[in-house]
């Protein structure tokens, strides 16, 4: 990763997120986007740098703020907006919502509102590869929140003892909704805590894209090798509250503005401007295009039909329906 | 204390407050603990203000580990302490029903009434804001199985305002399950708002033709329904249970037995629900009171989902408690 | 495959092996995982000489974290395997229910129809045998509240030799409730044993006095105590749930619309414990043909006691369904 | 600890602990005892060491292998018997049995059978005396098993961040049911697993009572000194199986023998009498003491009255007997 066409690559993603993201704030003031929406912005780099590290047949188990890893996967941004939107064309139908995106074909397997409830998944997707010989890895997301729940430790240990390949993303954004890192953890050093588990660790700055997806390519290829299980701590921030209801008291406006001088998109884009791989006018359609492209999404989302309220039993079990409860 | 002389303007929000302000002002023994109720003000903002009144000692924010403030709860119960633990809300709180069941409700038997555990979790519930399946549980009902807990369901500001000083005045283990979608909800409150009784359901609509059996986020649903019915002519009593473990059959049965019909209604999936078992016990001790088959309204059984048009179908509401009650007068 | 011609006599616990077995030995993509389910042979020896046959990648011990191993499980079905979990007995399926609950349950629904989690879980359960309080649970109602849940409790030795392979055909997760009080028993098995139909409640028993539900533990006490009614000359119609969620109501109901009265006997706390279910159901859709009270046996609503006398008097029994019949009868 | 008197003490309890042991095994087998029976054979150094170094106002969580615990922590034999015998006067009822002993005014809080269930309620306990300003520890007691488990994770984050004054005392006895420790944990080193959450940690010969006891005390002075939670593997084994219905098929006879060959009993008695503290005569004395003290305790059991059947629905609630449910 140090050619120009995968640093634009990068570029690119982090904007569509980015922008993506603004939108959903003004769809959500507007009422067309409801339930609870978390956004990534800030994180953008963490979610281009792990996504691109991965294979096509790889799999990825995401949180709740999953919108920036669920574009980077490739998922169409109609499909994320009709799913807000609870329209029959949305990625799930319109039962999930922003928490819950999910594509199968994508290896992507949601969307979890529950924290760290996905990281046992991710260690059974791994597990499944190793029985059936597949040189496949999974990677999981979740926030530095989640590892002070018990399903992170068991689950780290379990990776660990059965060597399976699970690359561990910690999107260490410092605050799990209002409680500062260090009013979370004894020890604040997460790389370290998950190297305790005898996995490779790695702390990454999470603001920098190329870094990230250098240090998860490594993480990846460690993994698929057979060398186990591998933990990466990006380091990041969210620019934003925690969610639409959060008025965000409990963090200093010095705090936030020093991380926002830290823009992952205006980093990568000044080095780029820097080294002359990117110019004003290069910027501007780059711009453009992710405008458009949302745009379109938009129309297409909000001229889909809802999903229709007779098939709310769809999709509960396969079986049971011929007896019924 | 806060016993004012003359009725005042609150929402329940504040109401819970005031009984948290209260709780930790007049003993020292009390003390709040959970994910965010601190810096962050409460997840829902019921106890804003009350790190800063009370302090870090006091107003303990945790790491997100449900079973390990749960089960820290438990034991400083035990180390002679009053702990309010707040689990943010019913979706997490399978994360510490073992501490729950197997710890708390069970100390007291297991040590052979050696000990005890005043503790308080309050949790927050309720579905209906598109938070899709992981989101939008319903689970007192299992809870209200177990014995060894009390289960309480405040609907009113009263009961929001004066069950926690019950609660703490308990010396084993309640569940207060607070209604998400009321915190907001704006009321007046009557003085002096002392502690309030918890053993008795409460009637709060009386009527004649038919019973409908609610508590919590259906209260207000069903007194909507029972105004829509009183329209077309139908009497319908609501009784709100207020507590769900121990359940006051008496009060219900009482009902039934004026009315002869029964609706039930809960938020939970129908199948195994807390409706269940109102129906359960009537039919075992009033059967013979029953002039209609019963009604259960609760949720349709599939995981809540998100989109508003589905979510809505999915879950009870003030038609379907109106349909049932007409149903049941027949 | 294991189809004699012969009926054959064996334990309940062989029977389950056998199918555990022929599971593991018709589809490579079965494998079975839990606490001490390998070197040990499992904590009730279910498991045992498996991991000799299958291999370690195949027959897997886990460390003790209940909610990583299921939660595992949900994954590796997700990645295309059959995986069979066991979790040692029901008493720490508290520590996986988030995992059951809000993946296993909700991702086909969550995930508009994309993905399915073909998972089997195993579940030792059943009280009665001194454990106390924190290892006498009875939660099987708890799961089968929930949608996208199926919940089985095999009672016989073809339903304990069948159910495994139906469980493992079933695209979306099924829990299996096996009563540890019947693995020794010892029966006869008609040939061939093939998978068994699961949809279906069956009539253990005819009879035209007085219904008597039950499955798992509390079908043999049913049969007993239908035994000894009809010494006495009541004639109990005993049916076997079965298949707790989805409930077969209709073949409940056709029992009581021959016998017009109804008992329901299970290990639970009768308060909100499956026989509530039943009792609901049927006074929501066949109150009419109900001559009298129905009963509901269930455990005393105290954390089950250690000692023998205590624990005795809390649980179910032959003679507290026989009085319930009795009762019923008039 | 260097004194014969204090040495002398560890031997007699852990003399009072094996052949209360032994007995148990005979009422078992005889019926007597019912429900599960986990036995301490082999680990009594631990019970002995740990206990011997708390104050009488600091509290014991421990697990179903608790006989052990509960007589170190001056619970009279009798009141355990009569407790697995189902009497009046057993200690707790008769509702708890062997894994269920509890003794309230010698702060003895179970006696706890899901592994891990009692680590959270040892954390809490120290943050009571914390919130009330007392000066006492509360030591916790658990397998190597339950450091696997979510909520040891959770506990030991939650007692490092707040500084609690807890000992953490992990007995492991290398095996978690049939489950040898390499196959259940990625890191088989548990003194540094814990001290991966800041917490201050000691591996100890666990067959060694003085030792074990002089590593407690260091540990209980450090609690309660206010320098935070400890951790204390102690290195032991079971020398019998892992309960009354295990077959014990999943170790090895040599493995057994050597560690039986390190018995903490006899380690103990040995260096007492080679520093001419202990000889035969003693050594009889002592172990008639015991014997007594044992069938005595039996005897009063045995004749005390069964816990009445009336009483069954005693002590599960104080207020709701009055609407009954
Ligand atoms: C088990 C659980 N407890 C509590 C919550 C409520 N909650 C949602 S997000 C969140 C903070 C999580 O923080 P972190 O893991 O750091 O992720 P971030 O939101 O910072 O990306 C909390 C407490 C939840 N969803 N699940
Ligand atoms: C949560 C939970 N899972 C499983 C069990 C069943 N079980 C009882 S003891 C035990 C082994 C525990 O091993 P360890 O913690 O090392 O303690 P030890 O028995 O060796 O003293 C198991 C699996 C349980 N009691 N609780
Ligand atoms: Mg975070
Ligand atoms: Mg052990």
């Amino acid at each position: 990763m140090s050619g120009r066409a995968d640093a634009l690559e990068l570029l690119s993603t982090m904007l569509r997120i980015r922008r993506f993201e603004e939108r959903c704030v003004e769809l959500y003031s507007a009422g067309a986007i409801r339930g609870f929406l978390h956004l990534c912005v800030g994180e953008e780099a963490v979610a281009a740098g792990v996504l691109s590290a991965l294979a096509p047949d790889d799999a990825v188990v995401s949180t709740y703020r999953e919108h920036g890893h669920a574009l980077a996967r490739g998922m169409p941004m109609e499909s994320l907006l009709a799913e807000m939107f609870g329209r029959a064309t949305g990625c799930s139908r319109g039962r999930g919502g922003s928490m819950h995106l999910f594509d199968a074909g994508r290896r992507f397997y949601g969307g979890n509102a529950i924290v760290a409830g996905g990281i046992p998944v991710a260690v059974g997707l791994a597990l499944a590869d190793r029985l059936r010989a597949r040189p496949r890895v999974t990677a999981c997301l979740f926030g530095d929140g989640a590892v002070a729940e018990g399903e992170f430790h068991e689950s780290l240990n379990l990776a660990a003892l059965w060597h399976l390949p699970v690359v561990f993303c910690c999107e260490n954004n410092r605050y799990a909704m209002g409680t500062a890192l260090a009013r979370s953890h004894a020890e604040t050093d997460l790389a370290l805590r998950a190297g305790s588990y005898g996995v490779r660790s790695w702390a990454v700055d999470g603001m920098d894209a190329v870094a990230v997806h250098e240090a998860t390519a490594l993480a990846v290829d460690t993994a698929r090798a057979g060398g186990g299980p591998c933990f990466l701590e990006l380091r990041t921030y969210r620019f934003r509250a925690h969610s639409m209801y959060d008025a965000d008291r409990y963090r200093d406006r010095a705090e936030i503005e020093a991380w926002r001088a830290r823009d992952p998109v205006e980093v990568l884009a000044g080095s780029l401007t820097a080294d002359g791989l990117l110019d004003e006018a290069a910027r501007k359609e780059l711009e453009e295009a992710v405008g458009r492209e949302i745009d379109e999404a938009v129309c297409a989302a909000e001229a889909a039909p809802l999903e229709p309220v007779e098939d709310l039993t769809r999709f509960v079990t396969t079986i049971y329906p011929e007896v019924g409860t | 204390m806060n016993l004012t002389a003359e009725p005042r303007t609150l929402t329940f929000r504040e109401a819970l407050r005031e009984g948290l302000r209260e709780a930790l002002a007049g003993d020292e023994r009390v003390f709040l603990m959970g994910e965010d109720v601190g810096r962050y003000g409460g997840c829902f903002a019921v106890s804003q203000g009350l790190l800063e009144e009370f302090g870090e000692e006091r107003v303990r924010d945790t790491p997100l580990s449900e079973s390990a403030f749960v089960g820290a709860g438990i034991g400083a119960a035990l180390g002679g302490t009053l702990p309010i633990v707040e689990i943010m809300t019913v979706n997490f709180a399978m994360l510490a029903l073992d501490q729950i069941v197997n710890n708390a409700a069970t100390l007291r038997h297991m040590s052979g009434g050696q000990l005890n555990v005043p503790l308080v979790v309050r949790i927050p519930t309720g579905p209906g804001r598109q938070l899709a399946a992981q989101h939008s549980h319903t689970l007192e009902g299992w809870f209200a199985h177990v014995p060894g807990l009390r289960v309480m369901a405040p609907a009113t500001l009263e009961d929001a305002r004066g069950m926690l000083a019950a609660a703490l005045a308990d010396p084993d283990p309640v569940l207060v399950f607070e209604q998400i979608g009321l915190y907001g909800v704006r009321g007046e409150l009557a003085a002096p708002a002392g502690p309030v009784g918890l053993d008795r359901a409460a009637v709060r609509r009386p009527g004649s033709d038919v019973t409908v059996v609610a508590y919590g986020g259906t209260l207000a649903p069903a007194l909507e329904a029972a105004a829509e019915l009183a329209s077309g002519g139908v009497s319908a009593e609501v009784v709100d249970l207020r507590t769900l473990r121990p359940l006051d059959t008496a009060t219900v049965i009482g009902s039934v037995a004026r009315t002869h019909r029964l609706v039930v209604v809960d938020n939970a999936w129908r199948t195994g629900g807390p409706g269940a078992e109102v129906v359960a016990r009537v039919a075992e001790e009033a059967l013979d009171e029953l002039d209609a088959p019963v009604e259960r309204i609760g949720a349709v059984e599939v995981p809540i989902p998100y989109a508003r048009q589905l979510e809505e179908a999915a879950l009870p509401s003030v038609g379907r408690v109106v349909e049932a009650a007409r149903r049941a007068v027949g």
